[in-house]
């Protein structure tokens, strides 16, 4: 009934939707952080399903040199160590970006940042905030 | 297909874990407050040890085993720091 | 009206996602890159864990550049978090609990060992330099969680974070004026399998690991300071 | 049979995923991103990616969630949403949250 294949692919397909979904519809920077770190999660799996093989092993030789068994593709693994590590480098710099502004602002939700970061770069160059060339968005939530 | 081959002991092995995954995950997504889930997810992450040194006698294959490790150390610590940001904020 | 161009967006994607499942070559045999490096990489490089013999043999200089984000993200942090304010005795957190403190004395030497462990064996079974920096950050930074009153002395952390880095580009360079290439191996590659085999591998996977450690630990003891103005 | 243990995990990590979009609270909302690279593991050690699957145990698990937890702790996020001392009050409030 189950292919182990699909089972997985599902998986990856899912966290990848979700995690660009909640980045997308999100309005909590932190809550944004956490959906880039699923989102990431998801591109890495579906990385490493591509260079899957069906009965093979590890790429790490352990018994000789000279039989080499069937192996995965080490290429797309190497590629996916490098991006976690560099996910958590990027993860760090977002926390710390989103320390600055909540003391600068006192607030974590994106528009209300916004409209203070608006109307602190209208206050620094002496204009006032309606002659600014931002649409106004006019949706509820 | 998968390249392993499971007798009646795997099965029972295997159906005792899922139960226990089913029976934490039920528990993190009802827990009422924040450490419900905490625990919640700290006994998930233990029987997930548990599994992967089950992964590294199915392939049979010893190098599994410092996954099993490194994850089981780390876990501990990860949940330790979240247990030290709820004092803070009760007291 | 927002909301609805998300939705859009998201039921595109998925749309694409489904498309790009049914080709991706599940099953297949590897790339033909990956076949080469199945075939050629253990007696190029002498790595018995392929991996390595990608991040660091043949992808040396990617991952020089992987360091220097980590460098960057970890300076961006201590230029920003780090306020220099000593922790008064009233401000600081309360020490943990019992089980809390004497495991962390316990689990102290032993996540250390473990750390080098995986760094130093890292051409031979799974792990290397970034897996066992992250442990050796976390062995570094437990004290901290279960007694905050403790500091962390940067200026060492920073001494072995610099002289980490130098370590790694002075071994390109080494290899970039005797063989020509930037990070060309040159040591022997001994038989596979032993501690000391396959070149300089063990060597930039030690510079690496204590690099990251010495990096992930600062960023974790900035993160932990407390903040001058509204806390 | 194996198959029926991936499917639980994999079932694991979309709730995980799901939850940390959906909670309120942020503190658990981490715990559920957490739970997310735990089944990851798993799944990059079936996929015979062991390198993979200890960044992914020591990244993940480890190091993601003791900076997420630090920078709540800084952010002043870490309120729960039930004082402890008062779970058996809000039993009834539950059903309406």
């Amino acid at each position: 009934m189950f292919d182990i294949a699909s089972i997985l692919f599902a998986g990856a397909t899912g966290l990848l939707v979700i995690g660009i979904g909640g980045m997308v519809l999100s309005e909590h920077l932190y809550r944004m952080l956490l959906a880039l770190a699923i989102a990431e999660a998801g591109a890495n799996l579906m990385l490493v399903l591509a260079g899957f093989k069906w009965s093979a092993s590890a790429p790490i030789i352990t018994v000789s040199v000279e039989s080499i068994p069937a192996m995965v593709d080490p290429v797309p693994q190497a590629m996916v160590l490098t991006a976690i590590v560099i996910g958590v480098g990027v993860q760090a710099l977002a926390l710390t970006m989103i320390i600055r502004i909540r003391n600068a602002y006192g607030t974590l939700n994106m528009r209300e940042v916004k409209l203070k970061m608006e109307q602190e770069f209208a206050d620094m160059a002496d204009l006032p905030i309606e002659t600014r060339s931002v649409p106004a968005r006019n949706d509820q939530s | 297909m998968t390249g392993i081959n499971l007798n009646m002991a795997d099965m029972v092995v295997i159906l005792l874990m899922g139960s226990g995954l089913i029976l934490s995950l039920w528990r993190f997504l009802l827990g009422p407050n924040a450490p419900d889930r905490i625990v919640a997810a700290d006994t998930l992450s233990i029987i997930i040890t548990a599994s992967l040194v089950l992964m590294s006698f199915w392939f049979d294959n010893p190098m599994y085993l410092d996954v099993a490790l490194i994850y089981g150390v780390l876990a501990f610590i990860g949940v330790v720091a979240l247990a030290r940001a709820i004092e803070k904020g009760q007291s | 009206m927002h909301q609805f161009s998300s939705f859009l967006f998201l039921g595109g994607f998925l749309f694409f996602l489904s498309v790009l499942t049914g080709i991706l070559p599940l099953g297949d045999p590897p790339m033909i890159i990956g076949q080469a490096i199945q075939n050629h990489g253990v007696s190029e490089t002498g790595a018995a864990n392929l991996v390595t013999a990608v991040v660091l043999g043949y992808r040396g200089i990617d991952t020089l550049g992987e360091l220097s984000i980590l460098f960057a993200a970890a300076t961006a942090g201590g230029l920003v978090l780090a306020t220099g304010k000593k922790k008064t005795q009233a401000s600081a957190d309360e020490d943990a609990g019992f089980i809390v403190k004497t495991a962390a004395e316990l689990l102290f030497p032993l996540l250390v060992v473990a750390g080098l462990y995986i760094v130093i064996h890292g051409h031979l079974t799974p792990g290397g330099g970034f897996q066992g920096g992250v442990i050796l950050a976390a062995a570094f930074f437990l004290p901290l969680l279960a007694k905050p009153s403790t500091t962390m002395n940067h200026n060492t952390m920073s001494l072995v974070e610099g002289f980490s880095g130098a370590a790694f580009i002075g071994i390109g360079l080494i290899g970039l004026f005797n063989h020509g290439a930037f990070l060309q191996p040159l040591l022997s590659k001994g038989v596979v399998g032993e501690l000391f085999s396959a070149g300089t591998l063990p060597l930039l996977y030690l510079a690496v690991g204590l690099k990251v450690g010495a990096e992930l630990a600062g960023l974790l003891a900035n993160l932990n300071e407390e903040d001058d103005e509204n806390v | 049979m194996i198959e029926w243990l991936l499917f639980v995990i994999v079932m694991i990590m979309l709730a995980g995923a799901l939850m940390a979009m959906l909670m309120e609270n942020l503190l658990a909302a981490t715990v559920a991103a957490s739970i997310v690279s735990l089944g990851l593991t798993v799944i990059f050690v079936f996929l015979r990616a062991p390198d993979v699957a200890m960044t992914e145990a020591a990244v993940g698990a480890g190091l993601s969630s003791l900076i997420l937890a630090l920078g709540l702790k800084r952010l002043g996020l870490w309120k729960l949403d039930v004082p402890s001392t008062a779970v058996k009050a809000d039993a009834q409030e539950d059903g309406k949250s």
